[in-house]
């Protein structure tokens, strides 16, 4: 389905979801990021894009799994699946959206996620085109995507100036149009050639290159030992801006948070963790796996370009470009993959 | 003004002289409008130096992060490393020598006066832009930056103070006084905010109204830890709250292990994350010298600066001590005067 | 709705068995499932053992799979869970997930010599080997068992090696002289090189302190065992137990999931990073 | 509030126990061995009125980790202790609370009760459930509440403690005593009765204190001088005695058993090796100051001996009143002294002594008449404080024992005593009772009739206490015998008329104002701690109370220990005290010091802060924090004098990196009791 | 008065208070006050600590994420402190606890400090009621308290 709103109109589809939780991009504290949208007049699409991904939609930063306690001694585990509202997110870059199934790939697997499952299973997905790069660390082109892929998302609206092409890419996407049918006007020809030339234009914009990605997997797979990645992280200070902000990381740690000491009640909770921390991967005995910060930054380039790679057949990488940018000391993943692919 | 090459010409002298083992300094970046840090090894890489008001980092947490290779390293190498510094920067090493972290003769401190400005801010510049980026930064000598807009290219001048980082804007010492050489002018006022102004700005509000800001920051917080991290204070071996890394040692035994504090859990809640933060607030009390790294990295933009810089102006004007000045005084926690405030307590 | 993957099942501890002492002692627990839930598995797999309020560990399990009422756990003390399982006592209730990973493919080895080498609490994944191949003796040509500890009073599952003698060839060693220690007096790799088992349709399975699986492998070599003919098992920090938590990737692979498992010619094409 | 079925209100403490569960891993047959941590716990409870002890038991029983909980009827009774013994050896006990009084009272009592169950003393906690709880609230269900908080924090402490031994430390046989009055002269006199060799410091030039300057002493009216220089020539010819006068203690460090003290002599002009108390110097010395011993009732040279008794046995130059040492000014006295016992040249020395324990005998002043000017005090020369009164008194005193005006030297006919001079009055000057201004005021007024027949005495007082032996008798015997006309009362002022001193008072029980025309009057003034008590206090490390007295560690249980190990106190340092109470105290003081030091090696607490090496980085935050530089740096990590060390915590309060706890009161226990407390 | 809904709730709310109080001076102020038998609110519990000077911020920002109302901090006068300089250290160090909460927006009721000698068994009542009567009117602390 492909229909046009006009940006007047846009408050009122908004306000036809009125059964749905819908989340929109904000500036607020001098950075965009998802917030609340309470009415339809508050949303604003003007965006660049968020400095946190989609992903916290269905996989939050924090999950409680199950509460504990002890019932006459015996533990008694109660489950705490999320049963979220329908969920609408506005404004999602497709580099997002081409997040997501990645991460539905990781929660599926041979083991299913309960948890991230009943969070994505409500979430429907908005995307809004980019039509021309925010930053100069964009490269979605160069990961396979583009400024206006469909991947992941449920609707991707283009920005027509004065009105939006609006095209529902799955029946939830769909669905969702339904709901402020009347907001929607039918796609004329011009509309039509219109989105084209827009999309076209979007994508001439120049991005940062990668050049042939099984090459680079190849080189990879080949600098496992190179001093290189301990050069390239001489800098690193092994925060988890990168992998927080990254909309397809998805590593996290489980732990158990005590409640009331002395009766044993507490929760099992999920969080996000890092594989730039020291402690992710360290043993008890003190062993690390990977120790020292040159080896984490090779998994974590490793990890979108070679084993996810590997085992799913895609980068685990979107080109969003969040990393390279809000990188406290400048480590640009595209010039670490060069200079990886040119060793 | 500060002549780059001069610094490029110092930097590869000692290097050349061997009298460092490399130079901690900033070089353009390819990531983004603003340097980044570098360590040069030979004399030669020193024509990439830059010095500019995007040369935003504390190096000084590279001194940290060396002394702590060579103490793991098999084949340590303990020569000194010379350092850019600015005003601040030069104070944390003051604050390290102070604490006994290294040596005075570890390091070669080439100081860089701030002179008359500072360093950009880029959450106030991205703020100007509206989430936008610049794809260059410049200072123009007088009072404003030139900044070109990534995208559409367009090249505004932004009032130096509406972008200057706010620690810059309040600098008490813009010239580095710990120091081997100073490049540029000493210039002590620079004229634009009264000390702790941001603080005391906060401090105006009403109780409830601080609450709902700090509520909303807290919440927001990531735990990313990158504050901690990009810190040069926050040295330890492993963290007070929540650590991501761990002391374990051929000695360290199972209980030790089982019974580490869990002061906070990991959970980026509100109750969680203030822990958090007011526990690094507290513990920099004294020994923060408001580089404002912490608030730069901060993804979500949370005003860090001013938990520190609130108990920078305490231990100022209750205690007369300012951190990084004198490496011979004991340090503010670990001292008193008779005339203390006394009047809070019941 | 499938399974809740995080969601333990609970197992309450019928019996403790102190199996060594010391700074790194090690308890065997023998662990029932009250509600009737329990979980078949294979030799070779994990469970993630949960201890409510201090977390969970990712354990090896010891039992044969020919065991149905109860699964055995050889835990060391090294951290909060395994501390607490020490400081456990019969009847205490714990959290059970699994079984995780890969097996040691039995079957594969059906008529072949057997020989087991382990040292320290790296006894544990290959004892339900040992279990499974001397019940299903008639599978296997002849097997052999090393096992080395620091001191005779370090040696795990002693007992056990008693019955064992009757279907296999023991060959326990110390790593220090003992008075009136009857078995072979040094470490293991050693000791394998002092009897020096036969690579000919042999296949060996080894476990223990890195620093012993590493001499092991090189003796085994030294002793002609091709790579294909030596499996070991390997261990990372684990989570999540199912592939999802990032952590205990060894190259592309989840140990979790892919392994724990491997046979020396898989391994040594896996970057080194367990 | 009904109490519970099961709760009988008691008048006094009593306990509830805890706690059991069986071996871990008996269950396989298997002893607990060496490392092995079970989680048996135990606390006992003791508790009063309004805490439901019974309860209390009741529940933690079912906590984790205690295996064991009762409730016991006076547990610090034998039969308690042989219960808690039983309690321990019977459930292989690990740890134990007992939740009763407070630790000051019985923590001792169970801790000696652990050991002999053979649980390690320091692995019994107190839980205060009486003074913090029970005593102290009386709704019983937020009482008893509050009481398993207490308890169950206690608990999980206790889960954390360490086994210790307490610390040997090696000790020097030697004491030092600072001060010379009696007390310090009956302190020292004693314990080197006992064999110890020891130091006595004194600020003046001769020994003696105040009593030196006593007449009589009440209530028997024997010559203060005739029973004081015997002992003080004991001090001198006693060769276990190193008697430095004219010396003050500079500065301390070390620890109980093993001090160091630096004391500084002034310098010493006079030989007294040389000094052959001829007495030609001090007629040729130009100065005359106020003589000190006679409470500036007359003078004496800048060269002088303070009393013909003084020990040492000679005479001093006064550095302060001398024209000069330069002999260019005046050098009379080198001049005249055919012993050559004078050199000008000589400088004050310093002298490091090792001492393993501290008497404080700085005794008392007067307090200033200059506060007392509604009195009169410091303003008319016949208004004299009580000191000044006992030097016209004394035989050996400026008028030879004659009672005389020292404005006219006119016998006074009319004498009027003011009590609590400066006493008992927290507005304006000291808040407390000075003890014995009601006692030697009596004897002031006896002796006066003694010496004046004809005279008249007034005492204005607000109470008479006379508690002590043979005291009440001897006011009494000044009123009846004597003719003091005792008046209750306060005097509002005195003031000069006509060469009488007008004394404006009221006599409350004959509810009438009283004006007396005196000759004389006397201000039985407060005692106060003597100048440089401050000085002393912070030097030596030791507390002192509001009103500026040394401190005594317990005001019941520990009269004579200071707060500071290794050292005591003695005389009216630490409170006002007659003469017979502070020879006791220092007999006391001095039999404490003996005890301590019959020891070959001092028990040191072993609750001492400890590096956690990994954690350490070198900052020296603890080492500047430490009181007791305990701490210093080695091989670039904090490390820990476990002697110098009173584990005070300090360290911890400052340490970022938690690198440094003290053992048993580590952040790990507080951490697990404020979680039980907020649970 | 005129709201008797209102002092209903306000005094069904009961302040829990962690009173962390040093060993010599504030620890046996309140025993004295126990020996003296003063009633006071039962709402504090306490910790005895060695000195105020061993407080660890740590402490007083744990109380507060486990729930607590209110923290005491007690210990002794000035020139009291039986280790010299511990409550001159606790003094510095609390005053910008203090001032860190307060910045944050924590009621600056909810944290104290007092000096208690062991003698003021009666301050030690004091301290601990009117801090009591100061949180019934701030009710409960949510502002730092864990979510959980």
């Amino acid at each position: 389905m492909e229909k046009i709103l006009s940006q007047e109109k846009l408050r009122e589809w908004v306000d036809a979801l009125d059964d749905c939780e819908v989340y929109a991009p904000a500036f607020a504290d001098s950075v965009w990021n998802f917030a609340r949208v309470k009415a339809g007049a508050d949303i604003d699409l003007s965006h660049t894009n968020t400095i946190g991904s989609v992903k916290e939609f269905a996989f939050p930063q924090r999950e409680v799994f199950f509460c504990f306690e002890k019932k006459d001694g015996v533990p008694v585990l109660t489950p705490t699946l999320p049963d979220p509202k329908p969920t609408v997110v506005f404004g999602v870059r497709p580099c997002d959206g081409r997040g997501m199934p990645r991460n539905d790939t990781v929660f599926n697997k041979e083991f299913e996620d309960p948890y991230y499952w009943a969070r994505r299973n409500k979430l429907t997905l908005v995307g809004l085109a980019c039509n021309q790069p925010h930053s100069p660390n964009c490269f979605c082109q160069s990961v396979g995507g583009s400024p206006h892929a469909e991947e992941g998302l449920d609707i991707l609206m283009t920005d027509l100036g004065d009105r939006f092409h609006v095209k529902g890419v799955t029946a939830k996407g769909v669905e969702a149009m339904e709901r402020g049918r009347d907001a929607f006007d039918a796609v004329s020809d011009a509309d039509q050639a219109e989105v084209e030339k827009v999309h076209a234009t979007s994508r001439s914009h120049s991005q940062r290159p990668l050049g042939n990605l099984d090459a680079i997997a190849e080189a990879i797979r080949e600098s496992f030992d190179s001093p290189l990645w301990a050069d390239m992280a001489q800098h690193c200070i092994g925060c988890g801006i990168c992998t927080f902000l990254c909309p397809t990381c998805h590593c996290f740690d489980i732990n158990d948070e005590v409640i009331n000491p002395t009766t044993g009640e507490g929760e099992r909770v999920r969080t996000w963790d890092n594989c730039q921390f020291p402690d992710f991967t360290m043993h008890t005995s003190g062993h690390n796996p990977r120790g020292d910060l040159g080896s984490r930054l090779r998994q974590r380039v490793s990890h979108k370009f070679l084993y996810f790679v590997e085992n799913h057949k895609t980068q685990q990488c979107t080109g969003c470009g969040r990393c390279i940018t809000e990188c406290p000391v400048g480590i640009d993943i595209i010039a670490v993959l060069e200079r990886v692919g040119q060793s | 003004m500060v002549n780059v090459e001069e610094i490029r010409g110092y930097a590869a002298g000692l290097l050349e002289k061997g009298e460092v083992k490399s130079v901690l300094g900033f070089r353009r970046g390819s990531a983004s409008a603003f340097a980044e840090p570098c360590t040069l090894i030979e004399a030669s890489d020193a024509a990439s130096l830059v010095w500019d008001p995007t040369c935003l980092n504390n190096l000084a947490l590279y001194l940290v992060k060396d002394r702590k290779q060579q103490a793991v390293s098999k084949t340590p190498d303990t020569r000194p490393v010379g350092i850019v510094a600015k005003g601040c920067d030069s104070r944390a090493i003051g604050v390290l020598l102070q604490e006994n972290y290294f040596k005075r003769e570890d390091v070669v401190v080439i100081g860089v006066s701030c002179e008359g400005t500072g360093v950009v801010d880029p959450r106030k510049l991205s703020a100007k832009l509206k989430g936008r980026t610049a794809s260059r930064v410049t200072f123009d000598g007088a009072d404003g930056i030139n900044v070109s807009v990534y995208g559409d290219g367009t090249e505004t001048v932004i009032p130096a103070r509406e972008v200057l980082a706010d620690r810059c804007l309040e600098c008490r010492a813009a010239t580095p006084t710990l120091n081997d050489v100073v490049f540029g002018e000493t210039v002590e006022a620079r004229g634009y905010n009264e000390p702790f102004h941001a603080a005391k700005e906060a401090e105006k509000v009403s109780e409830d109204e601080r609450w709902a800001n700090w509520e909303h920051h807290f919440d927001r917080c990531l735990r990313c830890f990158a504050c901690r991290a990009v810190c040069p204070m926050c040295y330890c071996p492993e963290c007070v709250v929540d650590s991501t890394t761990f002391v374990v040692t051929l000695g360290t035994s199972a209980e030790e292990k089982a019974n580490r504090i869990r002061w906070c859990e990991r959970s980026a809640n509100t109750s969680e994350s203030a822990v958090y933060h007011l526990t690094r607030a507290i513990h920099l009390a004294g020994r923060c010298i408001d580089c404002g790294e912490c608030e730069r990295v901060c993804p979500v933009n949370i005003p860090l600066r001013l938990l520190n810089t609130k108990l920078e102006k305490e231990a100022f004007e209750m205690f007369e001590y300012q951190a990084g000045h004198d490496i011979e005084q004991a340090s503010l926690l670990s001292s008193f005067r008779d005339e203390d405030p006394n009047s809070f307590i019941r | 709705m499938t399974d809740n993957i995080y969601l333990p099942k609970i197992g309450r501890i019928v019996g403790i068995n102190e199996e060594t002492l010391g700074a790194r002692a090690i308890k065997t627990f023998k662990v029932e499932f009250p509600n009737g839930d329990g979980f078949e598995h294979n030799c070779g797999q994990c469970a993630m053992l949960s201890m409510f309020g201090k977390g969970e560990s990712m354990i090896s399990i010891a039992s044969s799979p020919l065991v149905k009422e109860y699964k055995q756990f050889s835990i060391m003390k090294m951290g909060r869970v395994t501390s607490a399982f020490h400081a456990a006592k019969i009847g205490d209730f714990i959290g059970i997930r699994g079984p995780y990973g890969n097996q040691f493919p039995l079957d594969d080895w059906k008529g072949r010599d057997l020989v087991f080498i382990g040292g320290g609490v790296g006894l544990a994944p290959i004892w339900p080997v040992i279990q499974t191949a001397v019940a299903r003796r008639e599978d296997f040509g002849k097997i052999t068992v090393f096992y080395g500890a620091r001191t005779s009073s370090d040696i795990m599952y002693e007992a056990d090696f008693e019955k064992l003698k009757a279907s296999a060839e023991v060959q326990l060693s110390v790593d220090s002289p003992e008075e009136g220690w009857p078995g072979y007096t040094g470490f293991v790799p050693a000791n394998l090189m002092d009897k020096a088992p036969t690579p000919d349709n042999a296949i060996a399975i080894t476990c223990g302190p890195p620093i012993m699986i590493k001499f092991v492998i090189q003796n085994l070599q030294a002793l002609g065992f091709a790579d294909e003919q030596i499996y070991t098992t390997i261990e990372n920090k684990m989570k999540c137990g199912v592939g999802k938590c990032g952590r205990c990737n060894v190259g592309k692979d989840y140990v979790c999931v892919k392994g724990p498992v491997y046979s020396w010619a898989e391994l040594k094409s896996l970057p080194q990073e367990y | 509030m009904p109490a519970p079925d099961d709760w009988t209100p008691r008048s006094d403490a009593y306990f509830a126990s805890p706690l059991a569960q069986g071996t871990p891993g008996k269950q396989c047959g298997l002893a607990a061995t060496g490392d092995y941590q079970p989680s048996l716990r135990s606390p006992w409870l003791a508790a009063a009125a309004t805490v439901d002890v019974k309860k209390v038991a009741r529940e933690l029983a079912k906590d984790d980790g205690v295996v064991f909980s009762e409730d016991y009827v006076y547990m610090c009774s034998d039969p308690g202790q042989t219960a808690v013994i039983d309690a321990i050896k019977d459930n292989d006990l690990n740890g134990m609370v007992i939740s009763c009084c407070s630790p000051t009272l019985h923590e001792k009592t169970f801790r000696d009760a652990s050991e002999l169950g053979d649980l390690n003393a320091f692995q019994c906690e107190i839980a205060n459930i009486r003074e913090q709880c029970a005593w102290v609230h009386s709704d019983m269900e937020v009482a008893t509440e509050k009481a398993l908080k207490i308890t169950r924090a206690s608990v999980r402490r206790v889960q954390h403690n360490q086994a210790l031994e307490p610390i040997g430390v090696p000790v020097t046989r030697r004491a030092l005593v600072v001060g010379g009055g009696i007390a310090g002269i009956q302190a020292a006199l004693d314990m080197t009765d006992a064999g110890l060799d020891v130091i006595l410091v004194e600020k003046q030039a001769t020994i003696g204190g105040n009593m030196l300057k006593l007449s009589e002493t009440f209530p028997t009216l024997d010559c203060s001088q005739c029973i004081l220089s015997p002992k003080m020539v004991s001090v001198s010819k006693n060769a276990k005695i190193t008697l430095m006068t004219e010396s003050e203690v500079e500065s301390i460090s070390g620890f109980v058993g093993n001090f160091k003290v630096k004391i500084k002599k002034k310098a010493e002009f006079v030989d007294p090796e040389l000094c052959k108390l001829c007495d030609d110097c001090t007629p040729v010395c130009p100065v005359a100051v106020p003589n000190e011993y006679d409470v500036g009732l007359t003078n004496r040279r800048a060269i002088y001996i303070p009393f013909a008794q003084a020990i040492p046995a000679s005479f001093t130059l006064d550095e302060e009143a001398c024209l000069g040492l330069d002999p260019v000014v005046c050098g009379k006295c080198e001049e005249v002294c055919d012993v050559g016992a004078i050199d000008y040249d000589k400088k004050p020395t310093v002298t490091e002594e090792e001492v393993g324990a501290i008497i404080v005998a700085t005794g008392f002043d007067l307090y200033g008449m200059e506060h007392m000017g509604e009195f009169g005090g410091g303003r008319y020369p016949d208004v004299l404080d009580g000191l000044q009164f006992e030097r016209l008194c004394s035989a050996s005193g400026a008028t030879e024992g004659h009672i005389m005006r020292p404005s006219d030297h006119k016998v006074p006919k009319e004498i009027v005593f003011i009590q609590c001079s400066g006493s008992r009055d927290p507005e304006n000057h000291c808040a407390y009772c000075s003890k014995i201004c009601c006692m030697y005021t009596a004897k002031h007024a006896t002796l006066y009739k003694h010496h004046v027949p004809d005279g008249q005495a007034y005492i204005f007082y607000i109470d008479i206490r006379s508690g002590g032996k043979g005291y009440e008798e001897f006011v009494q015997r000044s009123m009846e015998n004597d003719g003091v006309i005792y008046l209750r009362g306060r005097v509002s002022r005195v003031y000069e008329k006509d060469g009488k001193l007008k004394v404006m008072g009221v006599d409350t029980l004959a509810g009438r104002n009283v004006e007396i025309d005196a000759d004389m009057v006397v201000l039985a003034q407060a005692m106060e701690p003597s100048k440089g008590t401050a000085e002393i206090a912070k030097i030596l490390k030791i507390g002192r109370d509001k009103d500026g007295f040394l401190a005594e560690a317990h005001p019941k249980l520990k009269p004579v220990e200071s707060v500071t190990a290794g050292i005591y106190l003695a005389g009216a340092a630490q409170g006002p005290k007659d003469i017979p109470e502070t020879v006791s105290q220092a007999g006391a003081a001095a039999s404490k010091v003996i005890a301590l030091l019959s020891k070959d090696q001092l028990a040191h607490s072993p609750t001492v802060a400890k590096v956690r090496d990994p954690y350490c980085t070198g900052c020296e935050m603890c080492v500047d924090a430490c009181p007791y530089d305990a701490i210093a740096l080695v091989d670039g990590k904090a490390s820990v004098n476990e002697i110098l060390c009173e584990g005070c915590g300090s360290c911890v309060g400052v340490c970022v990196r938690a690198a440094i706890d003290v053992k048993n009161v580590t952040q790990l226990q507080i951490h697990e009791m404020i979680s039980a407390i907020m649970a | 008065m005129s709201n008797p809904s209102k002092t209903t709730e306000v005094q069904t709310f009961e302040p829990r208070i962690v009173a962390f109080l040093c060993k010599w001076c504030s620890s046996a102020g309140s025993d004295l006050a126990g020996v003296s038998r003063i009633q006071y609110s039962a709402n504090a519990t306490p910790i005895t600590i060695p000195c105020s000077g061993s407080v660890s911020p740590m402490y007083i920002l744990s109380a507060f994420n486990k729930g607590a109302d209110g923290v005491l901090i007690s210990g002794c006068h000035p020139g009291d402190c039986h280790y010299m300089e511990g409550n001159y250290l606790a003094r510095r160090k609390l005053y910008l606890v203090k001032e860190l909460l307060q910045f944050i927006g924590l009621e600056s009721e909810r944290f104290r400090m007092s000096w208690v000698s062991a003698a003021e068994g009666v301050k030690f009542a004091e301290v601990v009621d009117e801090f009591v009567e100061d949180l019934r009117v701030l009710g409960p602390q949510n502002r730092l308290k864990a979510e959980r």
